[in-house]
């Protein structure tokens, strides 16, 4: 114990060491392991694949950027300790948050005080938007697609829902704004319970659902989730129309749920498919990763890393202030390949909401 | 001799409790060991069936040393272990008691025929064949330990205190049923706290005290032998030095 | 009210799987006493290797699949033994909790490293369950509660018929009366583990098929497992088939009456008050495996 | 260099969390496989009354309390059964609380967490409180560790071990032994509770997912490593995980192999454990006792 | 002081004391004798509270301490030890002694930390009086050995220490010679003798006949659970009951 102690330490020092100069370095604090790793993975490669097309663009005034990817084993003290170490050993003034809502209400405090730029891809939490001027994200912010699922819902002209939510930060977040939009309105909650994350069995639950009678039902929870909730209601022949939101919009929850996801709707930030942004990015996607489908947020991540390179472009020094005034500076009518990415006054930006929908397995817009 | 232990000391951990005790039993004898609590009369057959291996001396079973066989070892040779107290299986029935009591005979057919024989030779327990044995007698359970030689036809069988716990009339009984063992052509070691009733059954008795051989002769010779009754009572001893000894 | 029935049913299915993972884990506190925390791997690693020889490049047939599959469960159930409980044996049963608790750690964490921590899933077609005048029941669902039934019989069988069987329940009762009577240790232990792991693995195989695969399958239906081995009496095979049941049918009648998010928290509170008040089981008034 | 500071107030949280579970494993040969529940109710009690307005230091006292009091209404029935079953008992309290934690959102805010957890007034806020939280952190583990070494070689925990190591002949000397085991779980679940409030405010977040059976393992690790039943062995051990945790991050893994990371320190954890249990049952530093022949 | 009354244990079926009502005076030592299985350890653990009683009731002076828990009766100078030796091996001999003493300020928590000024005298008085049984014991010597280390004889001599460290008024002593030498077993009897001159009771069961002879003014014998006699050593000798007891019934002798 004590010699792999030493010898870890030795390599801890060795590694330390060279910083070298010649690079642009940005810092990513990412779920590489642990229960969103899932996602992590998806978000990786999409921000490897902007990066590539930086460096072969000329990179940052003559230097290549690199990111330095730091894991956060899913969880609030990973992210805390990834964020400590990027800050304080790597001396990164630019960061990519983590993923989950709570993973990053946790590093935010710390980023701010160290005057660290700080973006987030794909955190959605509303409360995020008070986090401080340092902290942007290329994502909506919830508040926002909490309104889309409860406006979608009654355009689709159901005033009855029984609402269920994955019992994690993302799902009963969404859920509340979701509900004080949907009840203010008039429509009516039938049931509303949350199920938990990561089961294999949610027959009971879609028992729940069924007992209620409702036409439409409002989940909102993540892929896996998702997938095995509409499998196992399809199954019990329950009929109902699947109302969902933004986190499983994925090929992969077709893959999973097969013919039992065909019909459902969602919600998601949109942006157009028909853009040469995002027609480029589609292609340079399929030509690095053959096999693999685009994944979540994964035009999100590719967005972020591109317009962090604009900024450090852009950026007169390294400095944090200077950073910060670049990011907003370069935001201005970027137009990425998910839509406008011009920073309001707390660093979000705006959204277009549009629905999604399953047919013939596959995952399409709804009109 | 078919038995031959011959000065072994044994004990667990610290102080030995045994000290070059020797002993034998020859073929169709009941042999007895006795002696005051203490004295070292259950660590004497633990070490004879195999389950303590002595730090000194030797065992010799027909005419091989047996000294460091393993109990499973000395079972299949014939040498047989009843323990005392729980040496039944409370939660198998009866007929499933026997039926691993005879793990050792090889051969289904052999062995369903000597469960057969051993049942009907005790209806009391063939009686109650498919119950648990958890819910037979004090007396019953014993019998059922002992109907173990039926089955398996041992050469000598190592039993220790079969009376424990019993009730005067069941005491009988059992010492009926160990003589009636003899008649299988099985030699027998018994351990008795009941010493009247042991040496009145044994061709032979050994007294041990204080885990040395003491006095040793044959059943009727000990049973009228004021010393033993001195050892376990107590008495005007010899001289002090004696009784702290 | 067909409500209530169609979650009874639910509850039974689930608690038929519960009762395979627990019969495994009470064959081996009876004979060995201790909590074996592992146990909730061999039920991960029977469904995931069976993934394993059923997707490319092994690509076997399913049915075909399941038998290397647990075979090597087994054999990983047996190296448990050999490798480490055994040589443990004559420590306190906290030395070998302690050091179960850090197997199942290390046999969940070389799951995620080899298949990573993503759901994972047969790709069965997709069918409606069959429907009974209201009720609706999948095929797998009816596959898991004749497997469960199926597969308790046998082991009754064994246990109640075969030598073998009769000596693995003498081995519980008294392991030192056992090898007195010339019971081979070695083949008692090798049998247990061998049961244990091929009931976890089918059970795991099962649940797999139901539903998915993740790395946690295991010890989040351990516990349930567990539940039903203390509510049966540890080491009583027929009380963990009546636990089993019991949980499953309790967690899933819950939900009609509380938060499903609490789901969990049924079989918890079962095993705390059980623990608490009726540490030797409902059913299990006596010890022993029967 | 505020990354070293936060990995060693990291480590003396742990130290103090893994000292209080010594003291009720090593000491009083008390298996609770539930000592994360006190941590939790340490920094959500903590938590909540400091958003409640209370007083950092008043909040962290109350959680003390609190946590203390369910450790003495735990131990008193749990305390019926002994041994791996006492472990399952505290195991699965610690679920149940952390689910009540998940589902009562109108007090914790469930999967939320508790984010913005003030720090000790005296202590500035984030980045610039650090070392003066490292101090704070480093008086409360010299603390922790001076009260566990005085009561451990006192008589009281002469006492206990007396209890570990053979209850009748405790209880033939008159020695309460129900009492002394509560009294020996209300004070190291007071101490968990401690630990857990100096982690609430130092990370400033809460949530669920943090006390997790992951945690129990992890602090669990840093006692039967370090060495059960020594005054040094908890901190030795804690310290030895907190560092090797964080050194992975220093080890030059190509990014598409950190994925693997995490897994491979699981096993590693795990493989500690179950080497140390057969190996070195007593840990690094050893207690001084022979076995008894 | 140590009444006895109807008291009766059964395990399962088996009747292990039936219906035994005994007394014990101040009358030095008091004998427990009987063959294997008859009770006299149940009846031990029956009166020291680690069974609890079916039947009957047991008293110790004034107090009833039939429902006590064995601390509590411990507390009461009613103080046992146990058939085989229980030395905490890993502890010196001397702290073998001191943990038995009853009532240390420093086993509560409050007071450890608000008085230490006490327990630190406590500490002091209770070493000092630690070594006097020592001495006592001839062990000083071994004082500062680990417990473990002692010969199986010597571990006898010092629970017997730990015993009178604990102040008893009475001492119950399962087999306090079994399994040691000759020469500690004269020294056993002369501690035992001056703790009967000190006026500590002392009741013992014991299978050395001779000794029980020599050192009991009174004996009882149990026989499958019960009380059949009780009297002075030499009556036990010539009693028939006691005979049958030990050697077996002579209705079916050869």
């Amino acid at each position: 114990m004590k010699k792999s102690l030493g010898i870890i330490i030795c390599v801890f020092l060795l590694c330390a060491g060279p910083l070298s100069a010649a690079e642009v370095k940005v810092g990513s604090n990412t779920p590489l392991s642990g229960k969103l790793s899932v996602y992590g993975e998806g978000f990786q490669q999409a921000m490897l694949l902007a990066l590539e097309e930086v460096n072969a663009e000329g990179g940052i005034k003559g230097s290549p950027m690199q990111i330095v990817f730091e894991d956060n084993n899913s969880t609030a003290a990973g992210a805390v300790s990834a964020i400590q170490k990027l800050i304080t050993v790597d001396k990164l003034p630019l960061l990519f948050g983590p993923a989950a809502s709570s993973n990053f209400l946790a590093v935010c405090p710390i980023a701010q005080q160290n005057k660290t730029i700080l973006i987030a891809a794909e955190s959605a939490a509303a409360e995020i938007s008070k986090c401080g001027s340092f902290v942007f994200r290329v994502f909506p912010s919830d508040a926002l697609q909490g309104i889309g699922v409860a406006e979608l819902t009654q355009t689709l002209k159901y005033d009855q829902v029984v609402l269920t939510y994955i019992n994690n930060d993302w799902g009963v977040g969404l859920a509340e704004i979701f509900k004080k939009k949907f009840t203010a309105a008039g429509g009516k909650i039938l049931d509303e319970f949350a199920h938990d994350e990561g089961k294999t069995d949610y027959r009971s639950e879609v028992l729940r659902i069924r007992k209620s009678n409702a036409k439409a039902v409002v989940n909102l929870t993540y892929i896996k989730e998702g997938a095995t909730v509409l499998k196992q209601a399809y199954e019990t022949g329950l009929k109902v129309q699947w109302l969902m939101g933004s986190a499983s919009k994925s090929p992969k929850l077709v893959e999973l749920a097969g013919e039992a996801a065909e019909g459902v709707i969602g919600t998601y930030p949109t942006f157009s498919q028909e853009t040469p942004q995002y027609k480029a990015f589609k292609a340079a996607w399929e030509k690095k990763y053959p096999d693999k489908k685009i994944p979540v947020f994964g035009e999100y991540n590719y967005d972020m890393v591109k317009l962090t390179a604009k900024a450090l472009r852009m950026a007169k020094s390294m400095a944090p202030e200077d950073l910060r005034k670049a990011m907003i500076e370069a935001g201005k009518g970027y137009m990425g390949v998910t839509g406008d990415k011009t920073f309001d006054e707390n660093g979000d930006v705006g959204a277009v909401y549009g629905c999604w929908t399953v047919k013939q397995q596959a995952i399409q817009d709804y009109k | 001799m078919l038995l031959e232990v011959n000065r072994i000391t044994a004990g667990y951990g610290h102080a030995p409790i045994l000290e070059e005790i020797s002993l034998g039993v020859e073929t169709g004898e009941i042999v007895c060991v006795i002696g005051p609590n203490g004295a070292g009369k259950s660590t004497v057959l633990r070490t004879v069936a195999g389950q303590l291996t002595p730090c000194a001396g030797w065992v010799r079973y027909a005419g091989e040393d047996i000294t460091r066989l393993g109990i499973a070892e000395r079972g299949r040779r014939g040498l047989m272990f009843i323990p005392q107290g729980m040496n039944i299986f409370p939660n198998l029935t009866v007929r499933e008691n026997l039926e691993i009591a005879g793990l050792l005979i090889s051969g289904k057919q052999a062995r369903q025929q000597a469960i057969r024989e051993t049942l009907d030779h005790y209806p009391i327990i063939g009686r109650k064949k498919d119950l648990y044995a958890r819910d037979l007698s004090g007396g019953e359970r014993q019998l059922l330990a002992l109907s173990r030689t039926r089955i398996l036809r041992p050469r000598l069988v190592v039993l220790d205190e079969p009376s424990l716990g019993l009730a005067p009339l069941l005491v009988n009984l059992i010492f009926d049923e160990i003589v009636g063992l003899t008649r299988l052509g099985v030699s027998i070691l018994l351990v008795e706290q009941n010493a009247r009733k042991a040496l009145s059954i044994s061709h032979r008795g050994y007294v041990l005290e204080l885990g040395r051989n003491r006095l040793t002769g044959t059943g009727s010779q000990l049973l009228q032998n004021d010393e033993v009754q001195r050892l376990y009572l107590g008495g005007e001893p010899a001289d002090e030095a004696n009784a702290m000894s | 009210m067909s409500y209530y029935l169609q979650l009874l049913l639910n509850g039974v299915i689930a608690g038929s799987v519960y009762a395979l993972f627990a019969v495994g884990l009470t064959l081996v506190y009876g004979v060995f006493r201790f909590i074996n925390f592992a146990h909730a791997e061999l039920i991960s690693w029977g469904a995931y290797l069976t993934l394993m020889f059923s997707s490319p490049p092994v690509s076997w047939p399913l049915c075909l699949a399941v038998i290397p599959a647990v075979l090597l469960t087994a054999f990983i159930g047996f190296s448990q033994d050999w490798f480490i409980y055994r040589p443990l044996r004559r420590g306190s049963p906290i030395t070998l909790l302690i050091a179960s608790i850090g197997l199942s750690y290390m046999l969940r964490n070389v799951l995620r490293l080899i298949w990573g921590s993503d759901l994972m899933t047969f790709s069965l077609p997709l069918a409606r369950g069959f429907e009974f005048s209201g009720y609706y029941v999948t095929g797998i669902q009816l596959l898991m509660l004749a497997a469960a039934l199926l597969f308790l019989m046998i082991l009754y069988l064994l246990l109640t018929k075969s030598l073998m069987g009769k000596s693995l329940r003498a081995t519980a009762d008294n392991l030192e009366l056992a090898a007195i009577m010339g019971v081979s240790m070695p083949k008692v232990s090798a049998v247990v583990w061998t049961l244990a792991s091929v009931f976890a693995a089918a059970g795991g195989i099962l649940l797999a098929l139901d539903t998915n695969l993740e790395p946690m399958m295991g010890v989040a239906n351990l516990i349930k497992a567990f539940a039903a081995v203390l509510l049966g009496g540890a080491g009583n095979v027929w009380g963990a088939l009546l636990g089993g049941l019991f949980i499953g049918i309790a967690e899933n009648l819950g939900v009609a009456f509380f938060s499903p998010g609490y789901k969990d928290f049924v079989s918890f509170a079962v095993i705390f008050l059980l623990l608490l008040f009726r540490p030797r089981g409902i059913f299990g008034l006596l010890t022993g495996v029967r | 260099m505020d990354y070293l500071l936060h990995v060693m107030i990291l480590a003396l949280i742990y130290s103090v969390f893994a000292m209080s579970l010594n003291l009720e494993l090593g000491y009083a040969g008390l298996y609770n496989f539930g000592h994360v529940a006190f941590f939790g109710i340490g920094a959500y009690v903590s938590a909540l009354l400091s958003h409640a307005g209370v007083p950092v230091s008043a909040a962290m006292i109350c959680a003390l309390a609190a946590a203390g009091i369910t450790g003495a209404l735990l131990a008193v029935p749990a305390l019926r059964v002994s041994g791996d079953y006492f472990g399952i008992a505290t195991l699965v309290f610690a679920e149940m609380f952390r689910l009540v934690c998940l589902n009562e959102r109108w007090l914790t805010k469930g999967p939320m967490g508790l984010p913005g957890i003030p720090r000790p007034a005296w202590i500035a806020p984030g980045v610039e409180g650090m070392p003066a939280y490292l101090l704070f952190a480093f008086l409360a583990a010299v603390g922790t560790f001076v009260f566990i070494r005085r009561l451990t070689g006192s008589p009281f925990g002469r006492a206990l071990k007396v209890i570990r190591e053979d209850e009748h002949m405790a209880q033939a000397f008159g020695k309460n032994i129900l009492l002394f085991k509560v009294k020996a779980i209300v004070a190291g679940s007071v101490l968990a509770g401690w630990a857990g409030t100096l982690w609430a405010h130092y990370i400033s977040y809460i949530s669920p997912a943090d006390f997790t059976l992951t945690e129990t393992i992890l602090v669990l690790l840093c006692v039967v490593l370090g060495g059960r039943g020594t005054n040094w062995g908890p901190v030795v051990g804690a310290i030895a995980v907190v560092f090797f945790g964080e050194a992975v991050r220093f080890l030059p893994i190509p990014p598409a192999l950190t994925r693997y990371v995490a897994p491979l320190q699981g096993i590693i954890y795990g493989g500690i454990l179950v080497v140390i249990m057969m190996k070195m049952p007593n840990g690094m530093i050893p207690e001084h006792r022979r076995k008894n022949t | 002081m140590l009444r006895i009354q109807n008291v009766t244990k059964a395990f399962g079926a088996l009747m292990a004391v039936h219906g035994v009502s005994l007394e014990i005076g101040d009358t030095g030592v008091t004998g427990l004798v009987g063959p294997n299985g008859s009770g006299k350890s149940t009846l031990f653990h029956l009166i020291t509270g680690f069974y609890r009683l079916d039947q009957g009731d047991i008293f110790f002076g004034p107090h009833s301490i039939g429902r006590l828990p064995p601390h509590e009766i411990s507390r009461l100078g009613l103080i046992r030890s146990f058939q085989h030796t229980r030395p905490l091996p890993f502890m010196t001999v001397i702290d073998n002694l001191i943990a038995a003493a009853p009532g240390q300020t420093g086993e509560l928590i409050w007071p450890l930390f608000l008085k230490p000024a006490r327990v630190r005298r406590e500490e002091n008085n209770l070493h000092e009086k630690a070594r006097g049984i020592l001495r006592l014991l001839d062990l000083l010597p071994l004082a500062d050995e680990l417990a473990g280390r002692l010969s199986y004889g010597q571990q006898k001599l010092m629970e017997l220490g730990r015993i009178l460290m604990a102040g008893p008024r009475m001492i119950l002593l399962d087999e306090p010679t079994a399994g040691i030498n000759p020469t500690l077993i004269r020294r056993l009897v002369e501690v035992l003798h001056r703790l009967c001159e000190q006026g500590i009771q002392i009741f013992l069961i014991e299978h050395n006949m001779p000794l029980v002879a020599k050192l009991c003014q009174h004996v009882f014998v149990m026989d499958s659970g019960e009380l059949i006699f009780s009297g002075t050593p030499k009556q036990a000798r010539e009693e028939p009951r006691v005979i049958e007891a030990y050697l077996g019934r002579e209705n079916h002798a050869a």
